[in-house]
């Protein structure tokens, strides 16, 4: 078991003729990843390296019955690519696409809730289930299959993680990137009712930044909800407010988005928070020892 | 982007709302000259992008032109939190009765745009949130819906405005909602929305910040972004396309993705230094980037050592020796320069290094203890 | 029992400082109708007739918990109404107001039923369970309560219809107008399971008129799901193609929308059909005979 | 209301579809100057509210300015299924190599503006829905989310239009439905979308049928309305904001809401006669209205008896009753008039005309078979 993404997903790529679209939806490929087809308006009725290039998302749905789709569209027309994959009802929409307007990404957002659907990012890595699937950019090298649940607003970090996980022999159940954007179509608390109910997962890292409330949020949701152990790591401690850190998310506005709020948050919910990277194994592994066996 | 009040009550004065017929003045002369004609007592305010003005000196009423002139002089070039002041914006001075909040922001939690509105205006709002919360009242926009009629009546009610002002307050907050979504704002303000003696509303200070991912496609706002520039380096690195952010520190620290970066600058701050920046170069970075961002790093004469982190997923770690090496021929490197290298090709990329007088390290947490060591 | 309305029914009424909300809202009051406010922006905090009014929906629902609307505002504001009242959450909207643009109407019929909601009309008369609740501008006095469930397109054709039942002794359990415009927020197939499921209705009157496939679709229906006995008319066999009959909704368009399909979907489907308004008492008091007294 | 085919594309024009640059003539002598000028075949179009014009006659091709004369005169004053024709539409005449239908109409069953497409246009698209179905494709709009476009892009690949074709196709398409939501259309289409032999798409045809409940904020299509009356009392009544539909019998029918009206007109059937018209006073109706709705009736030559069948819910019998009287007194009222007034006030209704020539009836079904009686 994992969550969201696994051996019966069938994804399509939005953007698939793009520099990057084809050169990730190769990597997809060879990962294992079942693409079943591109959507690029204007080149339907193609192919690209044995994939069906079909000229809409609708289109392309009734002819593989996809499942999911990842976007590599231009920011400028990513939203549109999301309300396109809303109204052929995929059921999850991963958007790896950075720099889109923020308004843009809220339409989306709210969109894509209020039709019961699921989006991951925008700007983000993606999503994978170790030797299942991966949906997005993560190097899919460095994960491994395990009982480890992560959840990040981070890239770069996840590998950074993932890579010290998989060297303790600590492999994963399910990773997600939620992305850098300040409205993520997937949150933390959107993701961690997953996890728990996830049989394959057993313990859950969550890896937070400063900005918004999100961990905060998560918090009080992991202190009243989650069984399973949860581990935290929160970047941006010696951030400077008012300064965006790359991320459009990643900024202390005022009194609120310090990394020192969300990890005492994070302390009081009973999550033991990494103080680096480099200490995450080894909180892992205590808490797999320490899980009670029967709930 | 953050925008100047004069160029914030343009843009909302193109909306309906109500603004004073101001004029921003660059000399004493032009500021005297405008309280000439007006002909009664102004408001001299200084344009920087910072808050607490008022409290620095920078915002005076005068009461004849030759007092303009005086005080746009003394505001002119005055420094407020760093900035220098280019630009003050006179307006007639006006007799308030009530001062009143109005706001639209961007609200993560709620993941939408959210109107505030508070009889409780021309103080701090996040103040005013801390310690009177019930003084405020909060609306999220549906986007699938819009800010209507019946949005504004209701959230200007809830945040107490008087009955009689509520029609105008409504029709401003729609003119604000409106100016927001135009302009791709994160956040649109009008504190205080001031209520006028005789029954008018006016905004008498006006606030935007812009979203930099929508500024392509706002061209009207693009004239406002050589003035939003406030550091030289950090103005440079925009042009160069580069995620940077000047901090004050010694050691110059470049990575790849946000999230790794920000976690190298607290590696540093752990290890008992300060960086110098923050500068994320991005996933699949070519070596001319690489290059590019080292120059820009340089360009601080505070940076007394470099941390390079790269964890290569997209980004090989290849291509970032290889821009390094460049940037070695190109530039004249005076100072050291400490590489952690993993993941994608970091094996080819560390044995390009090799011979060259670049430091390695194995880990984040030993980088970041050697580059400190070196920036002491 | 009854349908939608009834004793809990709590009403607002948008536009009941206008003469026609003014007039109607102290109808229903008088009829017993549980009239809990009155919206008209600008107005906010007086009073007509002893009921308070609120200058928003959303504020008369926080102070009264109303759960139900009726809208008599000019038709060129009517969409807005709707749309305030969809926002508000409130679960019966119903919209008397006449000669609203389609597209305003198709707007709104969709927005209420993405959000889960239901409105009666527009361009309808209301609604009524006798003895309870009245919302709209039916004449009360001819309504008496029993167990004969009516759906209508029109509304004096309705009124025609209940004052023979009631003079032959056959109450009605919830009367409901539809409405005449061609996209009602409630059609036939919407209101049936609902007579179906509720243990006092006994037969089901409908009465439809030409245009649209309504009845055609309600007789698929019928067939399949009814159990309870429908009696059927339909007005406008003699009306000329391509000839709006009043209603907007009311126009025979090519081959489409005739009272003769109409009627023939309805016998196939075994709903028996009266010739004339005075058939309709004898068809219900001959279907309460012979209902099988256990399912 | 019905507007012509070049009013419709003044209006799909405007919008971005491609329409020939054609000119609408009064007179035979300006189509044969707008031959001259064009120097080719032209087509001249019988400008009329119905179906069928080609076969009727009413649309042919002139090679020469001199047969454009000739034939816009024998089109002119022509008689189509009753109407006669005022205008004729000068077109240059096109090489059609292909013809496909594009359309957008309220769709009743699925609450929604929908879009129609089909690769076999230039036919009733109504023939080709119901013997070969599979050759249309259809989109209903969600209007909550717009018509985008890849649903253009999907419902014109659908229809079977050529894939060279299709992006003049589906922005053809999307000019179309942006004009029919512009224009509050129920109904807008092209057929045929010409492709000529040069692969351009070019609209050869176009109907468009507005919403008359919109109208009211439909101020560029106002100006057509004169031309879309075909009866002078029907355009009398709708001055006089009366409900009014003229139909060929002999009996005139007045009633209060447009479901009995249309029952009664299905009783005076049943009765063996008849209907001259549908009147429909509506709910509430006062003495004034009532009085100017038999004018209307009378105006007609062909009634020769009155059915009036009021059931009172908000209209009260005793004000139908009072209108009548009125009419009694100011017009010279030669036919009989029968009257069957039921519910609110009805008693004092029928005492009110208690004395007067009017005819009284119990039921719809004995006022039906007076009425009939007295026309015969």
């Amino acid at each position: 078991m994992s969550i969201l993404v696994d051996k019966n997903t069938r994804l399509l790529v939005q953007g698939m003729t793009g520099r990057e679209g084809e050169f990730h939806t190769r990597q997809m490929v060879a990962y294992g990843t079942n693409v079943v087809g591109g959507v690029t308006p204007g080149k339907g009725g193609g192919e690209l390296n044995g994939i069906p290039i079909f000229d809409t998302v609708a289109e392309a749905r009734r002819a593989t019955d996809a499942n999911a789709t990842c976007i590599f569209v231009p920011a400028k027309f990513a939203k549109d690519a999301v309300v396109e994959a809303v109204d052929a009802q995929i059921p999850l929409i991963v958007t790896i696409t950075e720099g889109i307007p923020a308004l843009d990404m809220v339409y989306a957002v709210n969109l894509v809730r209020s039709r019961g659907l699921r989006m991951i990012g925008a700007n983000c890595p993606g999503i994978i289930t170790p030797g299942e699937c991966k949906i997005g950019i993560l190097p899919g090298e460095i994960f491994t299959s395990g009982s480890v649940g992560l959840i990040s607003r981070s890239g770069t970090l996840t590998y950074e993680i993932v890579d010290e996980l998989t060297r303790a022999g600590l492999g994963q159940s399910t990773c997600i990137g939620i992305g850098g954007d300040p409205t993520p179509g997937t949150t933390f608390i959107d993701a961690l009712p997953l996890f728990e109910a996830d049989p394959q997962t057993r313990v859950v890292v969550m890896v937070g930044e400063i900005g918004g409330a999100d961990e905060e949020i998560a918090s009080e949701y992991i202190a009243k909800e989650m069984s399973k152990p949860v581990i935290g790591f929160v970047s941006g401690r010696t951030a400077p407010p008012g300064k965006r850190m790359g991320h459009a998310g990643a900024i202390v506005s005022g009194r609120s988005g310090t990394a020192q709020a969300k990890v005492e948050a994070l302390l009081r919910a009973g999550v033991k928070v990494a103080d680096t990277t480099h200490d995450i194994p080894a909180l892992v592994s205590a808490a797999l020892k320490q899980e009670p066996s029967v709930h | 982007m953050k925008i100047h009040e004069y160029q914030a009550k343009e843009v909302f004065g193109r909306f309906g709302v109500p603004v004073p017929k101001g004029m921003v003045c660059q000399t004493p002369e032009k500021a005297q000259s405008y309280a000439r004609d007006l002909g009664r007592a102004v408001v001299v305010k200084a344009q920087v992008h910072v808050g607490g003005r008022g409290k620095a000196g920078g915002v005076k009423v005068a009461r004849t032109p030759e007092e303009a002139n005086e005080i746009a002089s003394a505001i002119l070039g005055m420094d407020i939190k760093g900035l220098s002041v280019r630009k003050v914006l006179c307006e007639p001075a006006i007799d308030i009765r009530e001062e009143y909040y109005l706001g639209v922001a961007l609200d993560r939690d709620s993941q939408r745009n959210t109107v505030i509105v508070s009889a409780a205006g021309g103080v701090d709002i996040e103040q005013v949130a801390e310690e009177t919360p019930e003084k405020i009242a909060r609306l999220p926009i549906d986007p699938l819906l819009g800010f209507q009629s019946w949005h504004a009546l209701d959230v200007a009610k809830r945040g107490g405005l008087r009955s009689d002002i509520l029609p105008q307050a409504a029709k401003t907050l729609r003119g604000l909602v409106a100016a927001y979504l135009a302009s791709d704002a994160n956040m649109a303000e009008i504190n205080p929305l001031a209520v006028t003696s005789d029954g008018q509303v006016v905004a008498a200070d006006g606030k935007m910040v812009i979203d930099d991912n929508a500024l392509y496609r706002q061209e009207a706002l693009q004239q406002y972004y050589e003035e939003s520039e406030e550091d030289e380096i950090e103005a440079e690195a925009h042009r160069r396309g580069i995620q940077y952010v000047r901090l004050d520190g010694t050691v110059g620290v470049i990575g790849n993705g946000a999230g790794l970066v920000m976690t190298t600058l607290d590696e540093v701050s752990r290890a008992g230094g300060k960086a110098a920046n923050f500068l994320d170069i991005g996933g699949g970075a070519k070596a001319e980037l690489v290059r590019n961002s080292l120059e820009i790093v340089l360009m601080n004469p505070q940076v007394k050592s470099v941390f390079f982190n790269i964890f290569g997923g997209i980004t090989r770690g290849d291509e970032v020796a290889r821009g390094i090496l460049q940037a070695y021929d190109e530039l004249q490197l005076s100072v050291p320069i400490v590489i952690r290298l993993s993941g994608t090709m970091a094996e080819e990329g560390r044995r390009l290094l090799e011979g060259s007088p670049l430091i390695p390290a194995a880990t984040m947490q030993e980088a970041a203890q050697k580059a400190v060591r070196l920036a002491a």
